[in-house]
């Protein structure tokens, strides 16, 4: 796959010379383009129903907005900037680490003949503002219940930017990019979208700060049933995610499928028996979050792991996660409203540096990198855990500004008092979420 | 006039509205509350956020009925109908009411029952 | 694409002559087939849930029955006899304008074994099938609420045959018919389906009055996250409708699958604003009529646009759907329960004739027509306007003829008062939209 | 199609032998995966949603959670022995009738470079995952309101072992397989799935008994939108399931695509022509279960018959299933809660017998069997008829046996009354299905 | 004081407290209610299943005024709004109240209204 | 015996609950309800169509009570815990109840209580 991106990136950097190999193949841009829509639907539809279901009745238009307000801004931000920065190569082989310029702002310089290996890079630029848009969405679940509208709007156009943008570069971005270079292993975007996204709700829920009466009053979920649909399309969008980044109807793919389908199902029988275990019931808001818990583990693994190597991450996934959600949230005390750290973060952090043990030592299926030069697993770990703690410090420091811009433009975060108390569909949006 | 007022379990309402229309009583209306009191609610589960629910669903049947006497027939049927035994059956309250109008003919009191 | 049509139409007109070239390519027909699928899901589930959200609770069920009885029942029409009609070939070639004919009547002379192109026949039969379906299914939106579900099938059974086949044929019939021959460019439907539509709701909202209480009583919405749900699923099916409408897993589809995801979340974004601007208030009900306003502005347009005609399909898109929502409706009176014309014809409209002005002049991707002939941008206008003028006649004539004889045969259009005032759900269906 | 079963199979049973013929198809590869994510998407959503609409708001949660889980954990089982009993090569002749042998359990022996016919064997497998855990989802629409959530997870498991993967190879497993070789005709599992689940469901429903106050009090359902919506869902999931039983993108899967639509939409229609003769009434639940019906009929048949068969499939299929729902149920008094018996079981049935004389004289879409041999339409009928009776004795029989061990494991199978009483969501899983 | 509650048809709610405004009362609460009474219920139909709906959706509203006249007023006034002249109109209660506190102030009985 | 209705913010009722327990009172009943007063609505909004909601979600507590003493704990605990200050804070009514019966044990007036 490494290999695609960087015929894509020659491709786009040297527009004249035409690779002989580059034709379009027909079943790649099928699949590729379902790939897109797949993924597509899992930001308006399935995330939005996930956490739209798990907020309080008096907020869930609001979550619902948030995410796909997310959804549409975040995606025209792709296209004006954020992809050039993403995918762009630089000439300054210094800032090529983490920013690929601007040369493709509003898609300049690339043509609806072009290629990207086998299907056309107008596919692969709307596949990848599928993931850039949902990264940020996956955010709003720390932050629901107490952020304005407008100051969120603004921190996803600048997060776009700022935070996703680089990031990706860093781990994509082809020859030069830091991470890239060092030969990290991120399938499908275990570090670019899930440690970020949930790293990001976390450092916006400290800013912000804990919703009233957290931890004193009872805060019930609007309708689990919602909660359980945005899993089921989620899971299912998630075909185009995994299966997706193998950038064409190939082995790897069907491999990606495979594993996907196997870290989910396990993820999610082990989170109802640790229900089990635990509390002597298993919930459906926990199987959800099992399903969630091993999506996201196997998500940097996919396409390089084989069918044991599916089963752990998502067994030990959705312990993760589950300790995270129960745990870890009590002891520090942070409100992450919807659990987009506990869950993202971490089984993603999780998923990440396992995929140094349990990668499959294969040099069809991997990407440059100490594993498949040298079999070396603990050199491939730290690399996993060098492109951790680099992505995991850019998200922190990113946001961190990102938060300050957008709370001061907005004249502040956080909603008034009275407005958190009737809810935010009322005041900040002005509907109901259910006239019966 | 006296209202009855009953405070019962949702599941016993089918057979409570049976036995008062067995026991001559022809109107009613009903609804959804919720009551606090010796029952304990149940516990729910939220990913380890556990909330006691201590408001238990309730249904409540308000009765007007023109005399003493109905009113006894209409407290004993709601006693026997609602009956479980087990702690959170409910109460039966009766008041006084001063004047009954029915909104389709304007007849008022008894007639209006 | 164009010549696809052509060649599909020789094939069926002249099954004697076998073309060399015709072989079925496999991710063609895989990309068809996935393309039929996604444009099935956006009647029973995405304009249903789209419409029913929006509907006041008491005729939630009426609104949803009448979106799925509709897309059964025009499917059925479709395989009888619309089919034959809109992509048979008459003889007599004054008919061959308007009217294709019953020789394909119950698909008879089609195999499984014939070819469009690179796909299989019976896939067109089915893909066209499900835009014949969701055109009628549209118009429902206009006369929710106060229509007999007996006069709603009578007029889906009709307008299918009467309105939708011949302006199919019209536009898309191949040599011969008359808008196709006029060069007109409609890609994937802005005059077939979304101006056609939406017009006949306008029609028949007319015809059978305004609700009883309009602009007097509040008529609140059922649940906005359904409207949502629905319009999230609408978005993800759009693209098998703009990418499928490129017959093949080509650059072109690639193409429309960017123009539209880039047209939609502008046309959100700027809904958004709008409404921050008029209201300062941002509505989910908001993005999600701007998702569809973008969806609609960029179909007849999706495959022959760049990025910059993308922004501006979306975003011009939503400010007139927006006029048509907000003002027009108050303007002239009239009762679109739930904006069919408001948002799809005119957004339809809009795409269609800046369709003239934004279309790449590219020969690799333009319809025969003045433009591709010989550059020529205001012969093109004028041909769009020619259908855009004879479509509209067609409809508003058509659905007049269709509604008095579907009143006739069930005894009046109308349900009575009584019926109205409790909801068509109790009293037409014998059901509830919700039992807590 | 068969073919490829047996390519499929030599190539598991003799992985020295390479085919020549055997190289990745993109296109093939590209509908193959689409359609396990289709097929994945009809159970945790569609099924889900289905039967939640139906079902009392008090076990709301307890039946979306039955059919979730059913879903992982079937999976589960799937992968570590289904697949190996259902689609292994046993050596022992006689076993081989019924049973694969334990040489894949955990996939030991399939690599991810494997093909089966022209795409990844990962991929066949995920793809028939999907169905073994689809069919035992589907059983548990005849117990809700009364089985222990425990209990239903030990029958899950022990029934896919059991009962779902030697039927499986019964009659798909290749040379040796008892149905297979006597030459039964079941295209995509109108015996394997329907069948088999909705008898299922029966057995289990007798044996647990009646909820408490069947008949005597009014079981309204939670909300029939939810259930339209898990119509459509599982209708476009539907594509994968018919159209992916061809294994490719090819003609035969262009004719499943077809003719699924049509008998679907013709059996709703059927379903509303009914319920207003007998009714004067047309409900939702009434389409949305006319859909069911067509879908269910059209399955075993979906690649072998035409038009006509597919619109006589379809409207017999509702008329079967109206009988089922509405007739034999009160006749026999069972209580099959959400109607899994009277729609698949039924619907299935009809369309496996009637296959055998809907099904096109064509051999190239004909699997071997008599009437693929001699034309023998009869001779087909009464395969047809051993299939549907041997397939009934086993579930009968294994479910029995598998109801007996869950019960004695989780302590006996039904919840207590208070339990039933109060609803499962409250008791089993301590949630509620919306706090408004 | 006294205290009148009024059962009436949901779709005339808005008649109704358009009518109690005019008829100078401008406090009132409201709840949903269902009523059982010589009006029929409509049939629900569920696969083949048949349930009568017994319990019709209402609309109840309470309004407590300071005395004889004011509630005479709202008696009329509900009486006029509320009917349509089918069965099922609804009912007028009126009883007494002993006290009225209101919150924000503090303010009791007539001066709480 | 007293019956104690009181209307109040959703919001407070958590509060409310408290109070009234400690105040020695266990066992009410709760309702949602819709105010009408002179707290003003908000305003919903879609596509274009302004409506103004006037009718406000509130919760209605009742309390049966044995005596007038138990009945101005009642009070003073609900006035105190349910204020804000701001307008639509609610009010509370009380009135006479000529008879109890807990339905489980039979039991009358102050030992239904
Ligand atoms: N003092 C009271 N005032 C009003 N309602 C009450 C009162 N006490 C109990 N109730 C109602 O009666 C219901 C049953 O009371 P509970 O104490 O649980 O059981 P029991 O009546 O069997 O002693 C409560 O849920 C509540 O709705
Ligand atoms: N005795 C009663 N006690 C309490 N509510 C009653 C009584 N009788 C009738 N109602 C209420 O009044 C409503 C209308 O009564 P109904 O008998 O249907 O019609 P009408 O008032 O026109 O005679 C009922 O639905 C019920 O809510
Ligand atoms: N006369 C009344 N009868 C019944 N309920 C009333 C009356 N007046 C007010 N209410 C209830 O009290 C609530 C608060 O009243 P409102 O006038 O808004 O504020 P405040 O009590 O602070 O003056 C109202 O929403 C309504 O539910």
């Amino acid at each position: 796959m490494k290999n695609k991106f960087l015929a894509l990136l020659t491709l786009l950097a040297l527009p004249i010379f035409a690779f002989a190999e580059d034709t379009l193949n027909t079943g790649d841009t099928a699949w590729m383009m379902v790939s897109t829509a797949f993924v597509l639907l899992m930001t308006p539809a399935g995330l939005a129903l996930f956490y739209t279901g798990m907020t309080r009745s008096k907020n869930a238009l609001n979550t619902f907005t948030m995410v796909m307000g997310a959804f549409v801004l975040a995606f025209v931000v792709w296209i004006i900037a954020g992809y050039s920065i993403a995918f762009g190569a630089n000439e300054n082989a210094m800032l090529q680490n983490v920013f690929g310029g601007f040369n493709h702002v509003m898609l300049s310089g690339v043509s609806w003949t072009d290629l990207s290996g086998s299907y056309p890079t107008y596919v692969f630029i709307a596949f990848q503002g599928t993931f850039a848009a949902i990264t940020v969405a996956i955010a709003s679940g720390s932050v629901i219940g107490r952020m304005k509208f407008s100051t969120w709007m603004v921190v996803v156009a600048l997060w776009g930017i700022l935070v996703y943008a680089p990031i990706t570069h860093m781990v994509w971005g082809g020859d030069g990019a830091l991470l890239f270079d060092a030969g990290a292993l991120d399938f499908a975007g275990g570090t670019v979208v899930h440690m970020n996204g949930g790293l990001a709700g976390l450092v916006l829920a400290i800013l912000i700060g804990k919703r009233a009466g957290y931890n004193t009053t009872a805060m019930k979920p609007f309708s689990i049933i919602l909660t359980a649909v945005g899993a089921a399309l989620l899971w299912f969008g998630w075909y185009g995610f995994n299966g997706g980044s193998a950038f064409g109807a190939n082995a790897i793919a069907g491999l990606a499928v495979l594993t996907t389908t196997i870290a989910t199902a396990a993820g999610a029988v082990t989170w109802m028996l640790i229900e089990w275990f635990v509390y002597k019931k298993a919930t459906l808001l926990g199987v959800a979050s099992g399903i969630i818990a091993g999506l996201v583990a196997i998500t940097p693994a996919a396409g390089f792991v084989d069918v044991t190597g599916a089963f752990i991450l998502g067994i030990v996934g959705s312990f993760v996660a589950f300790f995270g959600v129960v745990k870890l949230k009590k002891i520090f005390g942070y409100d992450d409203s919807l659990d987009a750290f506990g869950i993202h973060f971490l089984a993603g952090l999780w998923g990440a540096l396992a995929t140094a043990f349990l990668a499959l030592n294969d040099k069809e299926l991997l990407w440059d990198g100490p594993l498949k030069e040298s079999g070396d697993r603990m050199g491939q770990f730290w690399v996993q855990v060098e492109s951790v703690v680099v992505v995991g410090l850019w998200t922190l420091i990113g946001t961190i500004i990102v938060y300050y811009i957008a709370s001061a433009l907005t004249g502040g975060a956080r909603v008034d008092e009275e407005t958190e108390h009737n809810g935010l569909d009322e005041s900040v949006h002005g509907e109901k979420g259910m006239n019966l | 006039m006296k209202k009855i007022e009953a405070v019962i379990k949702p599941f016993k309402l089918e057979e409570v509205k049976d036995a008062l229309v067995e026991a001559g009583i022809e109107g009613m209306t009903i609804s959804e509350v919720k009551g606090y009191g010796r029952q304990q609610g149940h516990t729910e589960l939220y990913r380890g956020a556990e909330y006691v629910v201590e408001f238990i669903p309730k249904v409540k049947i308000e009765i007007v009925v023109s005399n003493e006497e109905f009113a006894n027939k209409a407290i004993s049927a709601i006693k026997e109908a609602a009956h479980t035994g087990k702690i959170g059956d409910g109460k039966i309250f009766v008041s006084e009411i001063a004047k009954t109008v029915r909104v389709r003919t304007g007849e008022e009191d008894e007639e209006a029952l």
